[in-house]
This record gives structure tokens, sequence and C-alpha cells, in this order.
């Protein structure tokens, strides 16, 4: 098969960089590991500082991306092996099989729902509920095709007798594609920092020590307890806590890069969770205050004047009383430099960034060059951001680093401008 | 769903909503593939955004026979228009005051702000307007007075 | 009675719709209706044999419409127009009624309700597609040719990348020389490159295109018509626009590149004209300048004092108030700082800031300068350093926040207020172009979230920091997403509109110019209209969006969209309300 | 009004504390450090003042010496900044400014403290090569029969003299630096706090407990204790030689002591010497020259008076009289310089903190009172 472009990783910015791609006129293949195109961003609750509701503005974009003419989207699959190829590249895809024929499911959960299998952890809402071994991502998924968990199927058959389409397929095996195309962008995004390697903050050993992504959830309208309840007793939090650079600017865990986005989504949820929660305090321990985008600085000033409170010290540890309350302990560096205990009912940690350095694996015989954080690594910044150490693979969005939702818009612009220049000037070359 | 029978004791309210193709209507819909349940009674226009309802549609459809009619409005969410919210209200203003003018309970017109995964406060939204209209009583259809 | 033949087909969505919808019953009652040629129910419409149906019976039965009651139209809207146009049937002739999401699903526990609401739906849905007619997707010709407004490093990145995709640009710059700002640094952050170096090179590009790349210098835009893909733009070439030489460009695409000011402190704001007391940029060409020691009106400087946030962040009462961060001060002066430490180690260097903001991988340079032995203070809003040379001594006093409040004298050589970007003074521009202005007055883009290049001017895209505070780097990434909006617009040579957009009945119209305000994309225009001797108003079908935006504010009940008429949307609404 | 000082922190770096300026304020430092109390907040406070080199804040207070380097602030600190590094240096600054004519600067300068500590080493052989009898019992060990009582009976005195004056006017210099005129405390009030001082932190170092590492703590108190058994029984033999016979069985009680606390020292001093030359904990990932030399003299001071006693035990003649020499040697390097070197801060900790204690209890009573 033959396209113009392969897109690897089917979250904002590779969907932005397929759809700019599509309109101008080339063939993209556009794949996904995940079962549902959206990345992170479908998940979330709503975005700073305009407040808008993220599937509301991402939702749009994911179905404009799947039902492009010029986009082909390949989801659960993931990306082998890159190879070049002439001037362009051969690529092999695994198409993980989802054990539910894609065309026939008509996305009605009746699977789900006759499902016995109950698995404690739900990925798509981060663990906070389970979900069943057959089930639909999340409600906004695209396509809003059923998947089989087979490592936790028991084979029983029940979703087989439920569904009306008869769309389960257990025959279904891995599928290996291998495609042609000109040039690469890679946008495999980032990985949550896991809190766990904090221990000094307690997360998955204190109930109600939680993670941002969490909490995004939690506010988010189809969430899963339907309002902020803390893990421990299904209370209502009265008393919130933030904690800032969760696994950012941290060398004790390898990690010295701000996260660039944990300011800001702290104090959006912040917000939030006065709307949901309105006698709730909340406070968020912090260092530096990072409101740096476009009208981010106002919407800080409103969270202050909304009474949120901001004390300036990091946290050092956090310990658990008998009744699940948190005790967190810092330096009020701008009150007196005291070392201070104070009592939360609900922490949430606000976790940094990571890199996604797996991705070099796949490239062959060209080195996909990383930085000294292990981001793909940018050969000429200041000129074009996109430009990655194999010519013809650009880059995209938080795969080169922490990176906001507009900056990841423009970066994955930027890719998909440069794959363009690039296709063009190639063209005429030959 | 009792059009025909509005005199009855159980009286069922039918409501128009006026959804929006990309922020609202999702949202409704994921009310229902959620199995969230609201009256039957409540059907559903769509249209590309909720700025661009006419007050006039409203009046129609409260004189052919709907109790009440609620706008989906896109809010802030609203692709085109940035000040959509203040049209919507502005076009539901409009609507309240020409029903009082034909007699109608200007309560009769609802708006809310519908995201597009806000499916448990469209099926709230929806049973409140139904209670709600349930007091008010039926709209007497072809200009009947509400009796205010 | 209608003339039209109209097909209906209610899907059993393998009980997904009917274990709670009679779609029996739904058919035989529908059957009946004015139009409907054939009624059935499928078990899963959008299967392929689903499918093959109803292109066979379309075919078979020259229909000329087509109602699908199944899911909800997000799922397969784009299916059914599908099957509609493999069966010749134009695609804005089929309507999905959505009993799915909308009905069985939402009212399991009232099968009757159900059905009676299932009924009404689809009714609905013949009604309106009775009314339907065949439109097409316009098709709009776009002029393959760019123009790229400001001729700093994001203009003529967007200018390069623009001339490699094949489109041709014209770019345009209001100075003398191109090259911006960025040819004023001969070092930036975050990897030491030379600024002049980075234009030097980007020229060098330029020239290698040869004719691809057109510059105007001394240049402005006048005006700018037409419409989206075909701009006629009025060019100004030689300063003062009386003078001026007129040149018309046509373009399918504009970039808007125009960068931005520094802040200038008001004489006096942190002791702003003292002696010693300098701007940022004002300090950085003196580093850059130095050789190998850093001097000041003769005097070696051995102290300086860094004020950070002077004209951003300001609070509301200001008057003309920056109320925004300008995002790339933190990082300019701190990369400043470590030019001066190596260019000489001893110089003792403090930084009064509010919050440093040295985001994502700058942080590190943030680490580098504290390592190379800057020191930061850190001051509240409500209590700022103040700056004063009272008895002869360039003095600096500020409560450290950091040092329990502890109130601290320092007596730099130097005060560097590092300043921000402020929006520059490009009125005439604005006019021309009718770009709207954000609450900061930089240009503001029609989503910032999502669409952080793109404006409410179809074809109009802003670029680099004329859309706020921006580095280099930044501007350049914005340049290129800008340069690919306007290639996915300008490639393929045409771009297809939707249909559905407003129109305007000559007949009712008397202008009054309400829909007009109401568009917020220049839509809608006045025009004559000769045969009826009267003004009115005109809709741009290329620029409008379909909102609707303008229908409700007509008082004559002139301007509808396509396919949300008065008749469509009040068919329905009977169609709805009639008895079951 | 404090006026910055920015050559105080480079002043300060050249006795450790090299990563101090990489901290950016975060305050984890404080909030980890068990011994940081409300009133007292180190170290990153004590970091503030040294980068704007506010000098009188830092020797004013009692922070520095109430800091036992548990580490745990530098194996924490996000920016690797070694918090607890820079409060080591600054108590080194700290020696130097209390010393009388600044002497101490001998001991923590590169070139000078090599010369010194061979200078002083050379002086006390010099010494007992003149006054040491060449011609000692060889049948039985007799130290005495090697160095004669006498002299070593002067020396000591001379040697006490010294180290005193100089101890008591360093610790009135501290004194000085830390007393509050304003807080009115009584004499009862100096004295109450200052058994408790004696007991808890001196004796027990009760607070040396609170920080996590607990071997640290017991070998700590090792040298303490070790090193006080052996001062006891050197001070015993010479009180049974004097005042009942050279001869007398009971000297039983100071040789099962030297070699009991002996042991003991062995056991504190190995312990640092192994850390700090093997298992670089954070706390002994710098060691500066002067931490070498007194953990050495330590360790060499109980070496030799073990082996001293253990050769008396077994009647090695020779091994017995060279242990003794290099003992004397060892023990009047580390006795001389104690005011100077980083013995010192065996007099300027319970010190501190017994004036601050006495002022927390202070301000305990004027609370209640209020």
């Amino acid at each position: 098969m033959e396209y113009d472009v392969l897109v690897i990783g089917g979250g904002i910015a590779g969907m932005e960089s397929a759809i700019n791609l599509g309109e101008a006129g080339y063939k993209v293949l556009l794949v996904e590991k995940e079962p549902s195109i959206g990345g992170k961003m479908i998940l979330l609750s709503k975005v700073f500082p305009t407040l808008d509701c993220a599937s509301c503005i991402s939702t749009p974009k994911m179905a404009e991306t799947a039902h492009h003419p010029n986009i082909t989207t390949m989801t659960y699959s993931e990306v082998m092996e890159v190879k070049r190829n002439g001037s362009g590249f051969n690529a092999k895809i695994l198409k993980k099989p989802k054990y539910v024929n894609e065309s026939a499911c008509t996305g009605c959960q009746d699977c789900e729902r006759a499902c016995p299998v109950n698995v404690k952890y739900d990925e798509f809402n981060f663990d906070l509920v389970g979900r069943k071994a057959v089930f639909i991502p999340f409600p906004q998924a695209i396509p809003k095709v059923a998947v089989i968990d087979i490592d936790n199927c028991i084979l029983c058959g029940a979703c087989e007798r439920a569904c009306p389409a008869s769309a389960i397929d257990f025959t279904q095996v891995p599928e290996e594609i291998e495609v042609n195309v000109r040039s690469v962008i890679v946008a495999t995004g980032f990985k949550l920092f896991p809190a766990e390697r904090k221990p000094q903050y307690g997360f998955g050993k204190f109930k109600n020590v939680i993670n941002a992504m969490q909490m995004d959830r939690l506010l988010a309208p189809t969430r899963p307890f339907n309002t902020v309840l803390r893990p421990s007793d299904g209370k209502e939090a009265e008393n919130i806590a933030y904690v800032l650079c969760t696994g950012s600017r941290d060398r004790t865990v390898g990690n010295p890069l701000c996260s660039q986005i944990c300011c800001m989504y702290s104090i959006k949820q912040a917000q939030l969770i006065l709307g949901a929660l309105p006698l709730a305090d909340v406070t968020l321990y912090y260092m530096d205050i990072r409101a740096f985008g476009k009208g981010y600085e106002e919407f800080y000033k409103q969270t202050r004047d909304m009474g949120v409170q901001f004390i300036k010290g990091r946290v050092a540890k956090i310990e658990e009383r008998e009744n699940g309350n948190l005790i967190l302990r810092y330096e009020d560096i701008e009150n007196g430099g005291r070392v201070q205990e104070t009592e939360h009912d609900l922490v949430v940690l606000s976790v940094g960034l990571l890199p996604t350095p797996e991705i070099t694996s796949i490239f062959k015989e060209e080195k996909l060059e990383l930085d000294d954080y292990y981001y793909v690594k940018q050969v000429d910044e200041d000129l074009s951001p996109a430009r990655t150490s194999i010519e013809g693979v650009f880059v995209a969005g938080t795969a080169y680093g922490p990176k906001d939702i507009p900056d990841t818009i423009l970066s994955a612009g930027a890719a998909s401008s440069e794959a363009t220049a690039y296709m063009e000037t190639t063209r005429r070359q030959k | 769903m009792t059009v025909g029978n509005k005199e009855n004791e159980e009286f069922a309210p039918s409501i128009l909503v006026f959804s929006t193709d990309s922020i609202s209507d999702p949202g409704i819909d994921l009310a229902g593939s959620s199995h969230l349940a609201y009256p039957s009674t409540v059907s559903v226009i769509s249209l590309p955004c909720s700025s661009g309802i006419k007050p006039k549609w409203i009046l129609h459809a409260i004189e052919k026979g709907f109790d009440g009619v609620f706008i989906a409005a896109d809010g802030t969410d609203c692709p085109f228009l940035p000040d959509c919210t203040t049209r919507t209200a502005k076009i539901a203003d409009t609507a309240q005051s020409l029903l009082k003018e034909k007699g109608y309970d200007p309560q009769r017109v609802k708006m809310g702000a519908i995201c597009s995964v806000c499916a448990e406060p469209f099926a709230n939204h929806m049973r409140n307007f139904f209670n709600a209209l349930q007091k008010i009583g039926p709209a007497k259809k072809g200009g009947g007075k509400d009796g205010i | 009675m209608t003339e039209r033949k109209v097909g209906v087909y209610i899907c059993h969505c393998g009980g997904n719709i009917s274990d709670y919808v009679d779609v029996h019953k739904v058919r035989d009652v529908v059957e009946s209706e004015d139009g409907v040629a054939i009624a059935k129910t499928t078990m899963f419409a959008c299967s392929d044999a689903g499918q093959q149906e109803m292109i066979d019976d379309i075919k078979e039965q020259k229909l000329d419409g087509l109602v699908v009651a199944s899911c909800s139209p997000k799922l397969h809207l784009l299916t059914f127009r599908g099957v509609a146009k493999r069966a010749n049937l134009n695609p804005y002739q089929y309507v999905q009624v959505d009993i799915r999401e909308q009905d069985s699903w939402a009212h399991r526990e009232d099968h009757e309700g159900a059905t009676e609401k299932a009924i009404r739906l689809v009714r609905a849905g013949i009604a309106k597609v009775r009314q339907s007619q065949p439109l097409k997707p316009t098709e709009v010709e776009t002029v393959k040719k760019a123009l790229i407004v400001g001729g700093g490093i994001a203009g003529l990145r967007a200018a390069l990348v623009l001339a490699d995709m094949g489109i041709y640009v014209y770019l345009i710059e209001r100075e003398e020389k191109v090259g911006g700002w960025a040819s004023k640094f001969s070092v930036m952050y975050p990897h030491d490159k030379s600024g002049k170096e980075l234009i030097g090179e980007l020229l060098s590009e330029v020239a290698k295109r040869g004719s691809k790349i057109t510059i105007f210098t001394n240049a402005e835009l006048l005006k700018k018509g037409g419409y989206l893909g075909n701009f006629d733009i009025t060019v100004g070439i030689g300063g003062d626009t009386n003078e001026a030489e007129t040149i018309n460009l046509k373009v399918g695409a504009v970039i808007v590149a125009t960068g931005f000011d520094t802040y200038k402190p008001k004489q006096g704001e942190f002791g702003y004209g003292l002696k010693g007391v300098v701007t940022l940029p004002e300090f950085k060409a003196m580093v850059e300048a130095s050789d190998g020691k850093l001097e000041y009106d003769g005097q070696q400087v051995k102290n300086v004092t860094y004020i950070y946030c002077v004209g951003s962040r300001q609070k509301a009462d200001v008057e003309n108030a920056n109320t925004y961060c300008s995002r790339y001060c933190c990082n300019a002066a701190i990369h400043t700082s470590t030019l001066v430490s190596k260019v000489d180690p001893t110089v003792h260097q403090f930084h009064l800031y509010r919050d440093i903001r040295t985001y994502g991988k700058y942080e590190t340079l943030y680490e580098e300068t504290q390592k190379m032995g800057s020191v930061f203070l850190k001051f509240d809003e409500d209590e700022p350093p103040v700056v004063d040379s009272s008895d002869g001594t360039l003095r600096v006093r500020v409560k450290d926040l950091l040092t329990d409040r502890e109130e601290i004298e320092i007596d730099p050589d130097l005060v560097v207020l590092v300043t921000g970007m402020v929006p520059r003074e490009n009125a005439g521009l604005t006019n021309a172009l009718k770009i709207p202005l954000g609450r900061d007055r930089f240009y503001n883009e029609i989503h910032p979230k999502l669409r952080p290049v793109e404006t409410v001017i179809d074809g109009v895209y802003i670029a680099g920091a004329a859309q706020g505070p921006k580095n280099s780097s930044e501007s350049v990434a914005s340049a290129l997403a800008a340069a690919s909006k306007a290639a996915g617009l300008v490639m393929k040579g045409y771009t297809e509109l939707q249909p559905l957009v407003a129109y305007v009945d000559p007949d009712k119209c008397e202008w009054c110019g309400l829909c007009a305000e109401a568009c917020p994309y220049e839509a809608i225009e006045k025009s004559t209209d000769e045969q009826r001797g009267k003004e009115i108003a005109t809709v741009t079908g290329m620029l409008c969006k379909g909102c609707g935006g303008c229908v409700p504010v007509c008082p004559t009940d002139a301007i509808q969209v396509k396919d949300y008429e008065d008749h469509t949307i009040m068919d329905a609404i009977d169609a709805l309300l009639e008895e079951v | 009004m404090e006026k910055v000082n920015p050559d105080f922190l480079d002043n300060v770096k050249e006795m450790g504390a090299f990563d101090i300026s990489a901290c950016y304020s975060c305050g984890n430092c404080t909030a980890v450090c068990p011994l940081s109390t409300e009133e007292y907040s180190f170290p990153r406070k004590m970091i503030r003042y040294s980068m704007l080199g506010i000098e009188d804040k830092i020797l004013s207070g009692p922070e520095l010496w109430q800091c036992y380097y548990c580490g745990e602030c530098t194996d924490t600190c996000p920016r690797e900044a070694d918090p607890g590094g820079l409060m080591m240096a600054l108590r080194r600054y700290t020696i130097r400014q209390y010393s009388v004519g600044k002497i101490a600067d001998i001991f923590y300068g590169g070139t000078s403290s090599v010369i010194a500590w061979v200078f002083l080493s050379l002086v006390a052989i010099a010494g007992l090569v003149y006054f040491h009898n060449p011609t000692p019992n060889l049948q039985r060990v007799d130290p005495l029969s090697f160095i004669t009582l006498d002299f070593l009976h002067y020396a000591g005195m001379v040697l006490g003299i010294v180290i005193a004056f100089f101890a008591i006017a360093q610790l009135v210099i501290m004194w000085r630096s830390l007393y509050k005129d304003e807080m009115h405390v009584t004499i009862g009030e100096w004295w109450q706090s200052f058994w408790d001082i004696l007991i808890n932190e001196v004796f027990i170092q009760k607070t040396f407990n609170e920080c996590e590492d607990k071997n640290r703590y017991w070998a700590h108190l090792a040298l303490l204790w070790g090193f006080l058994g052996l001062f006891l029984a050197t001070i015993l033999a010479f009180g049974i030689d004097f005042l009942i016979s050279v001869d007398s069985g009971l000297k039983i009680i100071p040789h099962v002591l030297g070699i009991v606390s002996g042991l003991v020292l062995l056991y504190g001093s190995g312990y640092y010497l192994y850390r700090r030359y093997f298992i670089k904990d954070s706390y002994s990932k710098y060691s500066h020259h002067s931490d070498w030399v007194f953990i050495w003299l330590m360790f060499l001071a109980g070496l030799t008076g073990f082996l001293l006693d253990l050769f008396v035990w077994i009647n090695l003649p020779w091994p017995a009289y060279i242990a003794f020499a290099v003992h004397l040697v060892v023990v009047f390097d580390l006795l001389l310089t104690a005011p100077f070197a980083k013995f010192a801060h065996a007099m300027y900790r319970p010190l501190a903190l017994w004036i601050s204690k006495t002022y927390s209890n202070k301000e305990k009573v004027q609370q209640a009172q209020a």
C-alpha cells in the first residue's frame, strides 16, 4: 500500500498533522496504538484558559480525522519498523486483533453488559474504576467499536451471544501490514510521570493521594462517580491539596525539566473544583507559577481572586492519618519560612510529563536521535523545529518536549508544513 | 405520548429541544448511550448553532402543541460565534416575550448550555423541565391562554 | 401532495432499537406518509447487505429522497451519504433520524412512548427530506500564491517553506530591510545561535528560491478585497502612504507575521531614566558589544541587578495595563545573564523576580545561570523593588520573599529592567484585514486551543509574536503552522465549501445591516439590486460558515440558511406534533 | 535592612558547598529535615543568608549547630544542591570566624594546614625525644619508665591551660554573638537548661537520634563515649599513679576502661573512616581535609591507646613504648588543636544548643504568661 505520509500517534498532534496534510491533498496513514484516536486530550475535563469542554473541541477534530477522504486511520495498531526505501520509507505495521469485527460493531455495548469479567483497571479512567474484558474505551471513542482485552478474557462467549450484530470474532489474528510512504511524522506524545517514583508522597499507598489525570477524570462530565469523591471512603472532598512539580524540576527522579503544563492544569482543576464543590478549599503548593501562555496569567489571577490558596513551598512528604486524611509537610517560604504540617482530605499530585524514547527502536538503519532528556531530538530547533536526525522524518507535539495544547497544535502544523515542503522538493528533484 | 389527551390527570408535557450538531447533540446522544432515562415526549431538532434559532419557531412550536421548548445552547464551546451564549440568551428572551404577548407562560422556554458530554445535565434538565411544565399545565393548542 | 419519492428504512440495530421500539409499527404508520414510496425495516442498515438493499431500491424505484432511522448521525451520516452517492442520489437529499441514542436507549422503560416518538421523529425526517434540494459543495478555485506581511524570522521562514511547497510567495516588509528583531541579536537562546546568522541563513535560502519569492520592503498592505482563496491585495510601496506607489497582488492566502514591539518603561518606572538603569534589549546589546569586559559609561560593571516583569503582569488598574505574562522575558533575561557570566565570571548578578517561568527545557537555562552564580530574589507584586540614586549611588531595595521578607539593599552598577513584548502599532493593517484584536491587543486567533493560527477571516492567518509573545523558535513553529494552513487552502488549486450557507430573499430584504453586524466572518455585504432598485444584503457563500447567527436578527425574515429554512423547521415541528 | 555581600558565598565555598548555587529555594530541605523546627528552620534560610551574604544572621543563630548532617536534605534535594554540605561548610567558616587571632584559619587552608599538622607533630616528637628515658624498663612494661610522670604532668598542665584559654575565649566570642539581652533570662533558667543539654544533647545526643540513619548515631555516640572513656582512663591511671602507687592493683580499672573505650572509639572512628572511604553517603560525599585529619587522629588515638594497654597486658615492652609515643603525639595534636579544628564542634555545639534551648524555654514561659 502506498501513502504519502505515515503519522505515528493519533493524539491531537497526530490528528492535526494528518488533517493539515489531508487538506493539502496528501494521502495520510494515521496509526494509533490505542483502540481509539484522541490521545490524552479527549480524556480531559475542560481545558485552560478558556474552560472549553475538552471533548467538545476534540471530538470534531477526531471525527474530521476519521472521516477525511485523504486520511486512513488504523487504531489498535503499532508501527513495528520503519526503513528507508528509495526516496521514501517502508513501514511495517502490526494491527492487533480487537476480536471484534469493526465494520459490524454498532457500538451498542451489549457485549460490555454481558461480559462477566471485571477488570480492576480502566486505562481510560486512569484506574479510578474498573471495566469489563470487552469494552468500548470511552463514550466519545472513534471508532466507536468494542475491543476485547484478551489477556483478561475468559473466553466464555457471553459477549458473542449478546452481540446482535455477530461482530465478535475470536478467530482474529494479528495482522502485519506493509506500506510505502514518502515521509513520516512522529507524534507519539508523552507518558505521565509515575507518581510511585516519589515514595515520599505515598501514591499507590495512601488511597486519597491521586494524580492529576485521575482528578481530571473525576471532574469530566463523563466522570466515573459523577462527583469529586475521595477514593478511601467516597466522601466529597472538602479540603484539597495540589502538589505541583511532582516528578518535574527534580533531579532525584532524573527529570530536571519543567513539564510546562502542570501549573495551568492544576489551576484549571482548582477552578473546576470550586464549581463542583462550592464549599471546598483548594490549596496549591508550588515553586513558581508558570502561567506563560496567552491568557494564562489572567486565568491564574482570576483563580486567586476566586479564593484558591497558593503556597510557595515544595511538599517534602505526605503522611496518612487513620481517617484517611493526609498531612503535608512543607516550608511556608513566603510566610516566615516555617516548617508547616497541614491536613487535607484529598491530595492531587500534579504529575509531570515524561518522554517516549521507545519510538527510536522502530527506525532501522538510520538512528532517530534523542536529546539529553530522551525526547526526540530537534536537529534545528531554531529554523526547522520539526526536523529530526532522519531526513524525511518529522516530529510533532510532546514527542519532542513538554507542551500545552496550543503549542502542540503549532508543532503539528510545523511538522505537516515541513513534511509537505520535503515531499514537494524531493518530488521536484526526482 | 399524550399530546391528544392533555386534560388527563397524568399530563405528560411534550418538549421540543433545539440542539446543535457539533456540541449539544453529542451530549444528548451520550445521555442515550449511557441509558439515562428522560421522558419520551422530548423530541430534538438539530441546527448548526443555537444562535440560529428563530424566536418565531419557538412560538410556532408552542402554538402547534408543544408544551415547552428547551434550547440546548452551545455556550462557550460554540465553534462559530464567541458570543454565542449572549446571542442565544437574547433569542430565548425574545421568544419569551413573544409567548407572553400571545398569552403563554414565558417559562415554557428554557435554555441551558449542554456540552458534548453533558449527558447527565441534559437528562436532569429534561426531567426538571418536564416537572415544571406539568405544574404549568398544557399549552392550549392554537393560541389559547395559559391563564396568566 | 408531493411528487417526491422517498425511501424510509427503519433499523432494528439487532435489537438495540427493536427491543424498545416497535419498528414494524413505525414502518406501518409512516408507510402512508405523503411522498413515501417505500418503507422497510432492516436488521442492520449499516451492514453491507443493508446498504446494498437501499442502493438497489433507490435505483430501481428512482427514489429522490432517503430517510434512515437508526443510530446517531455522528456515527453513520457519512456511511449513508456514501450510500446515496453510490446510488446516484444527491447526498443532501438524505436525512438520518436518530432513534437509538435519542430514542430507544433513552426510553427503555417506555416502549409505547419510544415507539410513538420514533414515529414522530421519522415523520419529521420525511418532512425534512420532502423539502430537501440537491445541493453540491461549491468548488472555489484558489490562487496558488501567498502573501506574507512582515519580514522577521517568522515571515521569512513561512516564505521559505511555502516556496518549497511550490506556492508562490510575496513578502512585504514595512521597514527598509527584512530581518526583524532577530537580525539585531548575535546570540539567542536556547542554542546560543546568532540571530544575525539565522536571518542570514534564511535570506541566502530565500535567494536560492529565486523568483518563487518576491520581497517588497518599505511596503505596507493598504487594502484587501476579493474572497477566500482569491484575495486582491493593494500594497503601498515607499514610506508615506500618500506618495506611495501602489501595486496589486492576487493571492490565495495571507499570513500576518508583523511581530512585536518591546515595552518601553515610563520615565521613573523602576528608576527608568536614571543613569545606570537600562532595559533588557539595551543591556543585551551592551553584552553583545562587550569585548571581554562589561562596561557602562566607561566604568567596569561588577554588579548587575535585574528587575523582572517590567511592563508585564501589571495590575489591571494601571493605565493601559499589560496584564499578560510576556512569556519570553524570563528565559531571555536568564540567557543574557549566562552570557554575562561567560564574558566576566566575577560579575555579581541579582535577579528580582515574581515567578521564574523557564518552562519546559528552559528550566536548564535557569539552573545553569544559578550555577554560574546568579542569585534570585523574589518580590511581592504589592511591594515591588525601589530603585533610586538620591545619594549618588544607584541603589535597589527589595523585600525578599525567599529570605523571610528581609529588606535587602543592593548597590548595582547596572539595573536591567526585564521588559516584555507589546503588540505592534498596526492600525492600518488591522483595519484593512479586519482581524480582531484580543484583550491583550495582540491579534486574536479564532480559537486559542485548537486553532491558534487561524482567524475569523478565512484565508488570513497569524503567525509569530503578532499573535502573542513568543521567542524566535516558537515564532518559527507558528509560522510553519500558518504555512500549513495556507497550503491546505491553496495547494490543490481549489477548495470545497459546504453548501449549507445563508442566502437572502431579495424581495423581502430591506437593507438594515443587522445581519452584516451579526456575522463575524464578514460574509454579508450591502449590495444594490438593480432589478428591484434597492439596497439589499448579499451573502458571500465562500465566507459563510452556515451558523445561522444572522437568521434571527433579520426583521423581515429575508435571510435563511439552506436546509434550515423557516418552512423546513416548521414542517418538522408540525410533523413531530401530528397525531399518531 | 541588610546589604548584600556577594563575596560571602565565595568565601564559604572555599570550605565546601560547591553545588549550593543551584538552589532554587523550594524549601524541600527544610521541610524534610527532622531537626528543623518552627522556631529554628534550616537549611534553606542558611542558604539564603549565604547567597545574599548576610553573615551576622548566620553567626548569630544556633542553626548551624543544630544540624547533625543526617543528609536527608541532600538526598532529596531536587536540584542536587547539597544543602547539608552548605551547613558543614558554614560550620567550618564559623569555626574560623570565632577563633582568636584567626588561628583556626591555619587548619583550614590547604598548605598551611599541612605545615601546621606536621609542625605540631614534630614538636610533640621532639618533646618526646628530649624528655624520654633512653633506658626504659624492658623486663616489665612500665610506660612511666619511658616518659616520666613529671613530664607528662607538666606538659599536660601547659596543654590544658593553652586549650582552656582559647576554648574559653572563643566560647565567649560565640556567646556574645548568640546572646540576646532582651530575653532577660535568669540564672536559674540558665542552670535548668544546662543540665538538660548536658545530659540529653551531650551524653545521650538525643537530637542526633532523630536522624534516620541509626548506625551513624551509634557510631557518633561511640566516638564521644570512647573518647571520654579514654580520657577518663588516662586521668584515672595518672591519679592512681600519683595518689596510690604505681604498682597498685587498682590499675586494673583504668586498664579495663581504656581497653573498652579504645575499642568503642575504634568502632566509632572506624565506622566513619569506612563510610567516608567506601560508602559515599550524602553526608560523606565530600570530606574537607579538616574532616579527614580529625577522624584519623581520633582513630589513631583509639588504636594506639588500645595497643598500649594490650602490650602492657601481654608485656611487650618496645611495642608498648612505641604505641605510647605515638599515642602521646596523636593526643597532643588532637587536644592542642581542639579549639580550632573540627573537634571544636564539641564545644560550640553544646553552647549553641544551651543558649537556644534556654531561649526557647523562656519564650514558652512568656507565651504561657501572655
